[in-house]
């Protein structure tokens, strides 16, 4: 696909936008201001996946704070074990640990990095093709990801020898070399970040471009109708389901070094929850209103409760519920109907010019 | 001996307090097809309303008739998260049905808003209900055996719940409107029942029921502004394992995940026992995903 | 003639309610079949088992002589020449008329060719030629979900002709459908009759008189009576429990 | 009427642009405009010396961290009224945690690299604390953490003002043993405290000849007690030694009176239960069971009795004062001494001088340890009363020296490496 093809569908144009104004913040934003940022453009990468597979195919996973979880701690885990220098890690002394446990010993090893994508994608197979094939969905599937994301919190928190418990993993100090405090780290770390949103965007893109996209569309409107036209939605549901976890995997291995931590708390239901909002606010079903989702919140969100801690809770409440219930398409759906409207009486206005005689 | 008796006891009691907080959910959710993640927040509200008419009693009303409170609380928490529940659906609600997915986020902004709310009034720290003092104390079987008064206290106050929603339900005019709405809506307003009405007062019915819960749980843990959020999870998963829509779903659902949670937890410990009883949920839901008592019908499937 | 479905001792029931109960019959090559029958017949039960979406206790239906439907899963059978329209208009509403047909036409159904394979021109033309022929041609650019209710019942059987079908399962076609617009989908019917078999099910007894080619009258899961239009009404059973109180059931 | 004849896909870009500018509006909103007031030495302005609170106020954990904000509040107001610090008046930026970890150490970064304090108080949890120390630290930051925990850290640019477990726990524990039984039962929230507290314990218990006849945690927000308490009684302990945290204590007393165990029967000690815990819990719950702290509301010194009451009339006379309250207080004015003998706010400076400073805190004398930033504290074993006050049963003769990683017990030898 050429630059020329790609500009042409204005969502791509707006990315675009996106993109250019992220690579220039760092000449007008802090540093600290840019690291926020790049947490957010991760925020942003997991949206795009939770998008993918709730605004898209119409599974509303509430369960996805695990992948994302899962794929900041592989990155976590490697990063600690860069901290630790050969020792072993802190946490792991005080629980009682001698040596360090088999599940880390990979991670000693750079090309272990692919785990952030491969643990999530192994995991979301398996539950992916329990439950899809077995046929659990709309609010059932819910439920069962909402208990998965519990499961796996409570599980993480009592494993703490392994995990570092409610701790988590936290004082990283390189990533590969690279001082992780430096500002030229930061920097690299955040071109990365947008580096890799401009990949998913592209490998979403790409799934949405396709007829598969439209089939994802075509399982959300009617999983019957697809059945008897003879696909299997089980196995692209399977597959959207991988998908969206390796982006939510990426998008926590981008987190992780630029907030400095990992710990259970990112990984549970309120949290799986609040990211659904991001795209719900943005604009479900389309990748953009994902995008721009996650970051207007995330930066309402820092923003607003630094002034105003307890308005915050009501804030997104209210947001939400209104976002919900009376703009279900979200800030693009919003933007997209004023356009249409605009361009209706443009064409309107248009026509009538054309019957009246020339003024000049 | 008396361990393990006592323990069985254990579980049917957990079993109750499960069955207890998940009955409004089952009508919620079970007949209306609406996810109500706020379901916990309700709870919460019968709890604050039983603190509300405690503190009413113990300041001004004799202390002779204190422990009468209770009986006060317990229709008082109804009402309370009833009230909420109705005016929950009338703003709410009623744009979302038939729109389960959506029923879940938008009734999640509403839990953090009243989660708030109940920070904002009545503070972010635990609040105490004092039992009354008949509850206190146990019922001595054997030696070295005893029964909790208050455990006992839930278990009927199940019963009677249970008893009330089945009378309620299949046996007077206002429970044979409500499932017929729930299973024809065009028909029955065809049939001159006012729909409308019916919806928001089964909604307001089942956030009572979880007021009622919200009450009763006050005899046994914290009240605080997240104790709802404490109950969510377990009770959409008692729904679910039961067989959404059916009453005697979410009895046999609350007993297996509540003796599960127990025995699991005697044998291993309370984390090992809760990530098992869930994983097993989750599998035997890959087996029957309807959940034990499943409504077969063709209407259920679309 | 050649057999195209073959139903035997057919029983299917619910917790414990027979919705079909022995059930025998054969459908021959080019047949357009109607069942009738009144609520709870078993009618849209025993089209749900042709398609694979329930599965009997008892029984078996073959397809073709050789094809046993219970070892198809649903999404396979399209493969083998079987569609199924749905009582409810089942469209994808959030895509274009196209794009519907467009999901429909192709036959490699898996995920690499529907991302990396594009539609052939031949499938294009093929698209443009039932869209002409159920009159949506004009609206290919149209989102579903702004079709009218008849156009929607269109698309859904046009979605299914170009599957090359051999046998085409309709679930009330004309439901909800004004005069004219029952007369067009019955014109419609017609022309698909002539390249593969036709099952209905169907209320609206005047659309079956003047197109069934075959009727089987149904009652509490039996067969009633099978035959043509003239043979069934003559059936004082029938009469009886169908066409007796025939006025009330018509939609 | 500009806008109409931008044609459609133009309306999006702008929109887009819109949310940007929106968010980085925020992002850059109250940072940017502060960051150029500040001179030479960190947080230090012309007249003012800025301070950063750092707590959740908002989340699971803000039940217990507004209090201790609250205290932290009326230090900082009660030094401004006589003069402040180095002449120039504190003021505060507050930001909330939100009882998560990773927002711990954005807000960290924010008041450290943004808004440039001079030093920070905050955090309760240990998750929160070890989320922001290596922002701390990268920074050279000054944090001041109030509350009790589990030990085995020492960050040199921490000051640590509530109890090390050798001043806490160990002591709890021993006592315990003499006093009331040798047979423990361990119970805990299933995270980091309680986990390495009860290996503490073990080791200890191990040393004194006492048995631990039953470990157990539950998850956070665990809401049913049964079976533990079940087990406890299988067990028959002399004493259970509890380190549950937030509502789970709640539960869990109210289920052990309704088993019919009472402080009569069976005595609890626990490490996480203050004054405003047990006003939670109802005090009726838990009258007679120990705790062990540093501080309680009672504690009999003159500077104690202007404190309660001063907070009581600044925030009400129906809230209660605490440990972690009043070593969040104390923390405050231990700052500001280290500040006004340094002479300037420059972190390096104000280590150097907080070595050794001493304060009469309300729980009496306090005295930083230069070597591990703990202070030295009095331990002091208390008992719930009906009215939900805790009363001192037993008392270190003095302050004990913190001793973070229990190197001068031989018992604890292979816990810390």
């Amino acid at each position: 696909m050429s630059v020329k093809t790609f500009l042409k569908t204005p969502s791509n144009k707006v990315f675009f936008v996106i993109v250019l104004l992220l690579l220039a913040a760092p000449l007008f934003l802090s540093v600290f201001r840019i690291n926020l940022l790049g947490k957010f453009i991760s925020y942003a990468i997991l949206a795009m996946g939770i998008d993918l597979i709730w605004g898209y195919t119409g599974i509303l996973s509430l369960g996805h704070g695990v992948f994302f979880g899962l794929g900041a701690y592989a990155m976590g885990m490697y990063l600690k074990l860069e901290a630790a220098h050969g020792k072993l890690p802190d946490f792991m002394a005080w629980s009682g640990l001698e040596k360090l446990p088999a599940i880390w010993a990979p991670f000693s090893n750079p090309l272990s990095l692919i785990f952030i994508v491969l643990i999530p994608a192994f995991l979301a197979a398996v539950i992916g093709y329990l439950t899809f094939k077995n046929r659990i969905r709309g609010v059932y599937f819910s439920i069962l990801s909402q208990a998965l994301s519990l499961i796996f919190v409570v599980l993480f928190i009592g494993q703490q020898a392994y995990t570092g418990g409610t701790n988590g993993l936290t004082s990283f100090r390189t990533m590969f070399g690279l001082p992780l405090a430096a500002d030229n780290t930061k920097y690299l770390v955040y071109y990365a970040a947008v580096f890799l949103l401009f990949i998913v965007y592209l490998y979403c893109r790409f799934l949405i471009g396709h007829r598969f996209g439209k089939i994802l569309i075509a399982i959300r409107d009617g999983e019957n109708r697809v059945r008897f036209s003879g696909y299997d939605p089980a196995v692209y549901k399977i597959f959207v389901y991988i998908s969206s976890a390796v982006i939510a995997g990426i998008a926590g291995a981008v987190f992780v070094p630029q907030v400095g931590i990992i710990s259970p708390a990112e990984m549970g239901i309120v949290p799986s929850i609040e990211m659904v909002i991001w795209v719900a606010i943005g604009g479900r079903g389309t990748l953009i209103g994902a995008v721009i989702g996650a970051i207007l919140v995330n930066g309402l969100k820092s923003g607003i409760s630094e002034s105003f801690p307890e308005v915050w809770s009501y804030f997104l409440g209210l947001t939400f519920i209104a976002v919900v219930i009376f703009m279900p398409e979200g800030l693009v759906g919003i933007v997209k109907k004023y356009a249409g409207r605009i361009a209706i009486r443009r064409e309107k206005k248009d026509k009538t010019a054309e019957k009246a005689p020339s003024v000049n | 001996m008396n361990t393990y008796f006592l323990q069985v006891f254990n579980g049917i009691s957990v079993s109750s307090i499960f069955m207890l907080a998940a009955l409004g959910l089952a009508v919620t959710f079970g007949l209306m097809k609406i996810i109500n993640m706020a379901h916990g927040e309700f709870i919460m509200i019968g709890a604050y309303a039983a603190y509300i008419i405690q503190n009413i009693f113990s300041r001004y009303l004799p202390a002779s008739i204190f422990d009468l409170y209770f009986f006060v609380a317990i229709p008082a928490s109804f009402f309370l998260a009833g009230i909420f529940g109705w005016v929950l659906e009338k703003l709410i609600i009623r744009h979302l049905y038939g729109r389960a997915l959506d029923s879940i986020l938008a009734t999640w902004g509403v839990s953090l808003v009243l989660q708030q709310l109940a920070r904002s009034i009545f503070g972010a720290p635990n609040v105490d209900v004092k039992s009354p003092s008949w509850l206190n104390g146990a019922l001595l079987v054997l030696p070295g055996l005893q029964l909790p008064y208050k455990r006992l206290f839930i278990m009927l106050l199940v019963i009677a719940c249970m008893t009330a929603i089945y009378f309620l339900m299949y046996r007077s005019n206002y429970g044979r409107k409500i499932r017929a709405v729930m299973q024809n809506r065009a028909m029955a307003a065809s049939l001159g029942i006012n729909t409308r009405k019916i919806d928001a007062c089964t909604f307001a019915f089942g956030s009572g029921l979880a007021g009622i819960a919200g009450c009763a749980l006050t005899l046994l843990g914290s009240i605080g502004p997240t104790l709802g959020t404490n109950y969510i999870v377990d009770t959409f998963m008692v729904v679910v394992l039961g067989g959404v829509g059916s009453l005697w779903g979410t009895i046999a659902g609350g007993f297996l995940i509540g003796t599960g949670n127990t025995t699991l937890e005697f044998l291993t410990n309370a984390t090992l026992g809760k990530v098992l009883v869930f994983t097993l949920v989750i599998l035997f839901l890959q087996w029957r995903p309807k959940g034990l008592f499943t409504i077969n019908s063709r209407s259920l499937d679309e | 003639m050649e057999t195209v479905l073959e139903i035997k001792d057919l029983i299917i029931s619910f917790d414990g309610f027979r919705a079909v109960n022995g059930v025998t019959t054969s459908v021959q090559k080019g047949e357009v079949r109607f069942f009738i029958g009144p609520n709870g017949a078993g009618k849209t039960t025993l089209l749900d088992a042709i398609c694979g979406r329930v599965h009997p206790q008892h029984g078996s239906i073959i397809f073709n002589g050789d094809k046993n439907i219970m070892h198809y899963p649903e999404h396979k059978l399209v493969n083998i020449g079987i569609g199924r329209k749905f009582q409810v208009p089942s469209v994808f509403t959030s895509l274009s008329v196209y794009e519907n047909m467009e999901v429909s036409v192709v036959k490699k159904r898996g995920i690499a060719a529907s991302l990396f394979s594009e539609i052939t021109e031949a499938q294009q033309e093929k698209i443009n030629k039932v869209l002409t022929l159920v009159d949506l041609n004009n609206c290919a650019g149209k989102k579903a979900a702004d079709l009218s209710h008849g156009q929607k019942q269109w698309l859904e059987i046009a979605m299914l002709l170009v599957q090359d079908l051999q046998l085409i399962l309709l679930d009330e076609p004309v439901a909800g459908m004004g005069r004219r617009e029952t007369t067009k989908t019955g014109e419609l019917l017609r022309k698909i009759a002539q390249h593969c078999t036709v099952i209905v099910v169907e209320h609206d007894m005047e659309f079956v008189r003047e197109f069934a080619s075959k009727v089987t009258v149904m009652h509490e899961g039996h067969i009633l009576d099978e035959g043509s239009v003239e043979q069934v009404q003559k059936n004082p059973k029938v009469i009886d429990v169908y066409l007796g109180r025939g006025g009330e059931n018509c939609a | 009427m500009k806008i109409k004849f931008l044609p459609k896909m133009k309306k999006s870009v702008i929109f887009a642009l819109t949310a940007l500018f929106v968010s980085s509006a925020f992002l850059s909103g109250c940072g940017s405009s502060q960051a150029s007031d500040s001179s030479g030495s960190a947080g230090d302005s012309k007249d003012t010396i800025k301070v950063g609170v750092l707590h959740s106020l908002s989340g699971t954990m803000a039940i217990s961290e507004v209090s201790v904000k609250d205290a932290e509040m009326m230090a900082i107001d009660e030094i401004n009224a006589k003069g402040g610090v180095l002449g120039k008046k504190i003021e505060v930026v507050t930001e909330d945690g939100a009882s998560d970890p990773a927002v711990f150490a954005e807000k960290a970064k924010k008041l450290l690299q943004q808004d440039k304090v001079a030093t920070v108080f905050g955090c309760w949890t240990s998750a929160s604390r070890k989320a922001v120390l290596p922002v701390f630290e990268s920074n050279n930051g000054l944090l001041w953490y109030p509350v009790q925990y589990e030990g085995m850290e020492s960050s040199p640019n921490i000051f640590y003002t509530g109890a090390a477990p050798n001043q806490q726990i160990v002591p709890a524990v021993d006592w315990l043993v003499k006093n009331k039984g040798k047979k423990f039962f361990l119970i805990g929230s299933d995270y980091v405290f309680p986990r390495t507290a009860n290996k503490i314990i073990k080791a200890e218990l191990k040393s004194e000849g006492g048995q631990v006849v039953g470990e157990e945690y539950t998850p956070m927000g665990h809401t049913d007690y049964s079976t533990i308490i079940n087990k406890i009684k299988e067990e028959k302990p002399d004493v259970v030694f509890n380190t549950l945290n937030g509502d789970s204590n709640v539960a869990f007393f109210k289920q052990l009176k309704d088993a019919g165990i009472t402080s009569k029967d069976l005595i609890t000690c626990s490490v996480s239960i203050a004054e405003e815990e047990v006003r939670g819990i109802g005090a009726d719950n838990m009258t007679g069971q120990l705790v062990s702290w540093n501080y309680y509301q009672t504690t009999d010194t003159p500077e104690n009795k202007t404190f309660v009451a001063n907070y009581k009339s600044r925030y009400g006379q129906d809230r209660v004062t605490d440990d972690p309250i009043e070593a969040a207080y104390d923390a405050v004015y231990l700052w500001a001494a280290a500040v006004e003998k340094a002479g300037s706010t420059d972190v390096d400076k104000v280590k150097e001088a907080a070595k050794g400073i001493e304060f009469k805190a309300p729980e009496g004398n306090v005295k930083i340890e230069g070597e591990n930033q703990h202070l030295w504290k009095t331990v002091r074993i208390g008992e719930v009363q009906p009215d939900g006050m805790i009363k001192e049963v037993w008392s270190t003769p003095e302050p004990v020296r913190p001793d973070p990683y229990l190197k001068t017990y031989d018992w604890a030898k292979d816990l810390a490496d």
